[in-house]
């Protein structure tokens, strides 16, 4: 057991595939002579080089579009993506290159790239750099998209999402990089399932990335008023672990998801259609979601606040599935 | 692949057969496409790339087995220059799972790995990062492949090509841009869409080498082409190959042609790239009427049996629907 | 009453808004010279000059944002991205500009510009070019978001479109440009609420768009089992006639949402979720969806109309919420 | 806006003491800005301009009223020298409803209606297309405006800025392009994202008139930017003005500033904009040290006044979380 920061888990990822796969390498804006926007890669230009920790100019698409030929040539790139706000400058060679090749090409080129993007609010940031776009990102079909809430599957996913022959994405919330916990040192890893994080009895709260958090402090106080709250972290949004969503909620037969994009057409949305398709007649009341208002993330702290999920309004809203 | 790499063309009577035979092929083949559109044996989109046939047979002469290629929606002439067999393409224009992208592609996607043929992208400007993303692959590896990735002028305007040459020039990555000036984006003549016209000065503005060359000659696209080759071969960094040419048929098959007159497309049909080099090469004695006689018919043959074997290809069945999204392993 | 095609309706509408205000014009790939890759603006050209049907050169991000500057100058743009499936490459226009403008500067400033493009799979155009994006736009907050489905709905709601002070997109589905029908003179038309197509008492068929046509025909089918489906057009997918929605519900106690979009995290499951915050008590059934599959769609007609929803999906999903 | 435009600098002891005043409001405000953020008045992302007020202060004497400004996320300075009084910018930095963005934006996103200050865009180059669209709104609707659109040399990698030079040279649109050279875009020096470095090539590959000054000399820049809305206004089409400067500080309140020397640093503030200014319009007796002491007496004054202003502002209440989303009549 090793204590690391959210951080240094991602960083000591990157270190090992690099060692572990000379066909690895990170490229993206100031990967490498700034040390990394949020620092995840301090350092490792000095240890690998120029060649290998590629500064980008500013050119999402192209560099984005740029790792996944790379991929398709034979080499494993990480490219990190600053934030998902930019993102959308690259949006064309995610949907229509790499979740398309391995179809368009009937399965002959598959595109193993993977890429990393800080994600979230909560920082103060505004309506430009506060965007939580990993839910919307699940919609498309031919990507794989990871959030990992956690110290461990932030040490563990990078190496396993390397090993997937097709395109996977890594949200990272940038609130979380100063966590810190103690992760085992040959853990086991998987990007296909959810995990409970807690037990419970009462009602599933179904969450991810940031909102993990949250949900467990919600959990913990709601305890003190005699709800037992089982807390789903869904750590892979698609394809989604449904399995998980409905065995908990089977077992609960309430459920109340927090999410930290957008309510309308978020991926909350998908959760409860799933637990309606699939758990419709064993529901004790319908599925409820605390999502981020509907309003671009405003400067002022009390705002963003307001705008955002907050342990608060899990409590409230928990209450409310639970009929209190 | 059999074209022999190398840095001069060697215009003996094979090559020049070769040169003909490859300009033919596309041009029958195409012929018949357009045929089979109308009685709906091929649908959605369908580019006819008729009048730029130089441009791919010249520029494919001067790759080998390692190179990649990467073109666009209108890519049947780069897919049959660069060695996919007719039959495969047909059939992938029918949508038959014996189609060099098993059905699923169409026209405007065919794929073929054994020929590194990665598309057969629809989106303009589209491949120009994959294509730089794959010299980087080869770079880093240090193989020794140049990526070549065809384009046309439209998409010079897209910000993803100022944003691929300043990438494929600063690290210099071997990748060869040819883009097929064709003086028009679907309706939209070069002069309404850049405020510089001249493609070269564009290039150069990257420090991108770069050559201009009547894209309605064979010979000089290819000479244009093994220079650009060798260079980047030698590790000189990308190079833009602009290749003037002009498309004969409409943008695609919906398209009335408001845009251009007739006139126009007359002229340009006076300096057809497979007469003209048909007639040099018979009037120079590097090949006799015979030699085009059976070309002909060859290519007529080849192009029957291509249709054959598309239309006795199978439909891929629709349980398999959700194939292709991923890996079958990760299912 | 004059008989039109929808792609006619479009193009009347531009024509209208173009005579009436002088502030407004349209820019886009190929609109001037060629006629519209559609056929819509043919003839505009050369009715309104080359000032005011601007052909644009292939670059979506800087002429969706012009069109956004000028918008803020004081006109009234449209910009036509030829289709969804290049809208991607203007993206960052739209959700980081478009969509917060107003916001950011604290409602000091506004864009009323409206984007119009084509939508929808069905012609064979394979993965890149059949993407059915209006659903998956309507999460983003800041923008109205508009399906036209019926040859009225593109004859008005263009001019509506532009009497609003802020974004709006509209996505028409490329199938339906050649439909025809009547459309009153002096009709009225409204960009905030859903309509009934059909009244039925036995279960809601909610749809939009280009999925519109296939409900209606699966309902008048669905008739002669003894079925008696209501069809209920969105029309705006942004904000959703939630109202609209929950009262077809409330009647019918049954629903099925027909949607073009990709089923994960697609429109349909925010309209279950609405459905199950607002009705949960009152449904007789869980609500179902008829979707594209999750699949980049595929170049042959068979694989294609098998990813697509269709007139017996509708039916046979509508018989099971039925428990037929 | 009390600037009157023209095409000459008219360096008289007024035009000097505003000059210098402007500089100066911009420095001591900021390093004001530096201090609230770390006691956490000011929170979020904070760039500061120190080191560059020459260029923000140097253009805007040429622009009038009816000119729009669209800027990055570095740009207190800019609106500074806007007009936008220092007191809503600071409550705007506060995030308090007296801000000139409402408190909605913050740092990165100052908008002021009144002097048609169109943002604080913090999307590196998104600004472009909005500048050149209002440039579009004037043009169409014969207005005499100049839309001017400041940028960092990071932009010039962008897609965005590929497109939008591109059509307002081909529409001429009365656009004025500002790029702030600092040598870097965060820790990348201009010679890692750039193979062309020089930026007035790349502009003159839109051709699209060009002029690079010394940033740090605020009489340059004024003269410059005269001289490019003088030519703008005149219908020449869309202008390029690169000044070269540098900023002082780290990009933002996080960076350690680990890819740059402090021996660089100190050579270029040995040319600070604000000192070279003063000391030459002291030697040319254009003002006297008296002035200057009655300046920083004023700015002091003024930012003090605008700190008080901010901490008196007031919070925006939770329940209209949800306004300016949309126009509140649609709601
Ligand atoms: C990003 C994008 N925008 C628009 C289109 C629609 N479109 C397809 S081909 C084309 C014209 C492209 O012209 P050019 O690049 O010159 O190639 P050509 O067709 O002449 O070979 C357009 C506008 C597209 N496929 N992708
Ligand atoms: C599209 C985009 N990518 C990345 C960022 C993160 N970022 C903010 S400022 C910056 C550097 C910009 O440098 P430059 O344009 O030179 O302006 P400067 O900061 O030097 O004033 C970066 C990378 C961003 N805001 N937008
Ligand atoms: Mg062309
Ligand atoms: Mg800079």
């Amino acid at each position: 057991m090793t204590a690391l920061t959210y951080r240094d888990a991602v960083r000591e990822a990157i270190r090992e595939a690099m060692m572990a796969d000379p066909r690895v390498f990170l490229m993206g804006e100031d990967v490498g002579r700034y040390g990394g926007c949020y620092a995840v890669s301090k350092g490792l230009l000095e240890e690998f080089g120029p060649d290998r920790i590629r500064d980008t100019p500013l050119s999402e698409s192209a560099f984005t579009g740029i790792g996944m030929g790379a991929a398709m040539g034979g080499m494993r790139p990480i490219v990190e993506i600053m934030t998902c706000n930019f993102s959308l400058l690259a949006l064309d060679q995610i949907m229509n290159n790499a979740a398309t090749i391995r179809h368009m090409s009937g399965g002959q080129f598959n595109v193993p790239v993977v890429i990393r993007m800080a994600t979230g609010g909560g920082r103060q940031l505004a309506a430009q750099h506060s965007h939580s776009l990993e839910g919307w990102y699940a919609h498309i079909p031919g990507l794989r998209i990871l959030a990992p809430a956690t110290v461990e599957d932030a040490r563990g996913m990078l190496g396993q999402a390397l090993q997937d022959p097709d395109p996977v994405l890594i949200f990272e919330n940038a609130l979380l990089y100063n966590d810190s916990a103690d992760v085992p040192a040959d853990q086991r890893c998987d990007i296909d399932r959810a995990a409970i994080r807690r037990e419970g009895a009462d009602i599933s709260l179904i969450t991810y990335g940031g909102s993990l958090g949250k949900s467990l402090e919600a959990a913990h106080l709601l305890d003190a008023e005699g709800i037992g709250a089982e807390v789903l972290d869904l750590r892979v949004l698609r394809p989604l672990d449904e399995g998980a969503i409905l065995s908990s909620v089977a077992k609960t037969r309430r459920a109340l998801i927090v999410d930290e994009g957008w309510r309308s057409g978020g991926i909350s949305a998908e959760i409860i259609a799933r637990i309606v398709d699939g758990g419709f007649w064993s529901l004790d009341a319908p599925p409820a979601r605390v999502c981020s208002e509907e309003v671009p993330i405003p400067y002022p702290a009390h705002l963003e606040e307001a705008a955002l999920p907050s342990v608060e309004k899990i409590i409230a809203a928990a209450r409310t599935v639970m009929g209190r | 692949m059999d074209h022999p790499a190398g840095t001069k063309v060697q215009l003996n009577r094979d090559h020049c057969l070769t040169l003909l035979r490859e300009m033919i092929r596309i041009r029958r083949f195409e012929e018949k496409c357009a045929e089979l559109y109308t009685v709906e044996k091929i649908r959605g989109f369908l580019h006819l790339y008729i009048g730029q046939e130089a441009v791919a047979v010249g520029v494919m002469q001067a790759l080998g087995a390692d190179d990649a290629v990467v073109a666009t929606y209108r890519e049947h002439g780069h897919a049959l220059a660069r060695g996919i067999p007719a039959t495969r393409i047909m059939a992938e224009m029918f949508g038959k799972q014996e189609g060099c992208s098993g059905g699923r592609g169409g026209s405007m996607h065919l794929f073929d790995k054994a020929n590194r043929f990665y598309g057969g992208n629809a989106i303009v400007a589209g491949g120009l990062p994959l294509a730089a993303g794959l010299a980087l692959a080869d770079q880093m590896q240090a193989k020794p492949g140049v990526s070549t990735c065809f384009f046309g002028e439209g998409a010079a305007a897209e910000g993803e090509f100022h944003e691929t040459l300043n990438l494929a020039a600063l690290w210099r990555l071997p990748v060869l841009f040819v883009c097929e000036n064709n003086l028009y984006a679907m309706g939209t003549a070069l002069g309404l869409s850049e405020s510089e016209t001249d493609l070269a000065a564009k290039a150069a503005s990257y420090r991108i080498a770069s050559e201009a060359v009547d894209g309605m000659n064979v010979v000089e696209v290819e000479a244009a082409a093994r220079r650009a080759v060798d260079s980047i071969r030698r590790g000189d960094g990308p190079r833009f190959l602009e290749c003037r040419t002009y498309r004969f048929r409409a943008h695609s098959m919906f398209d009335p042609q408001l845009y251009r007159d007739k006139s126009e497309i007359e002229i340009w049909m006076k300096r057809d790239p497979i007469v003209r080099f048909r007639d040099w090469a018979l009037k120079a004695g590097e090949m006799h009427d015979a030699d085009v006689t059976r070309i002909e018919a060859d290519v007529a043959a080849e192009v029957a049996q291509a249709v054959e074997f598309a239309e006795n290809g199978t439909w891929e069945p629709v349980d398999t629907l959700l194939h292709h999204v991923g890996a079958e392993s990760r299912l």
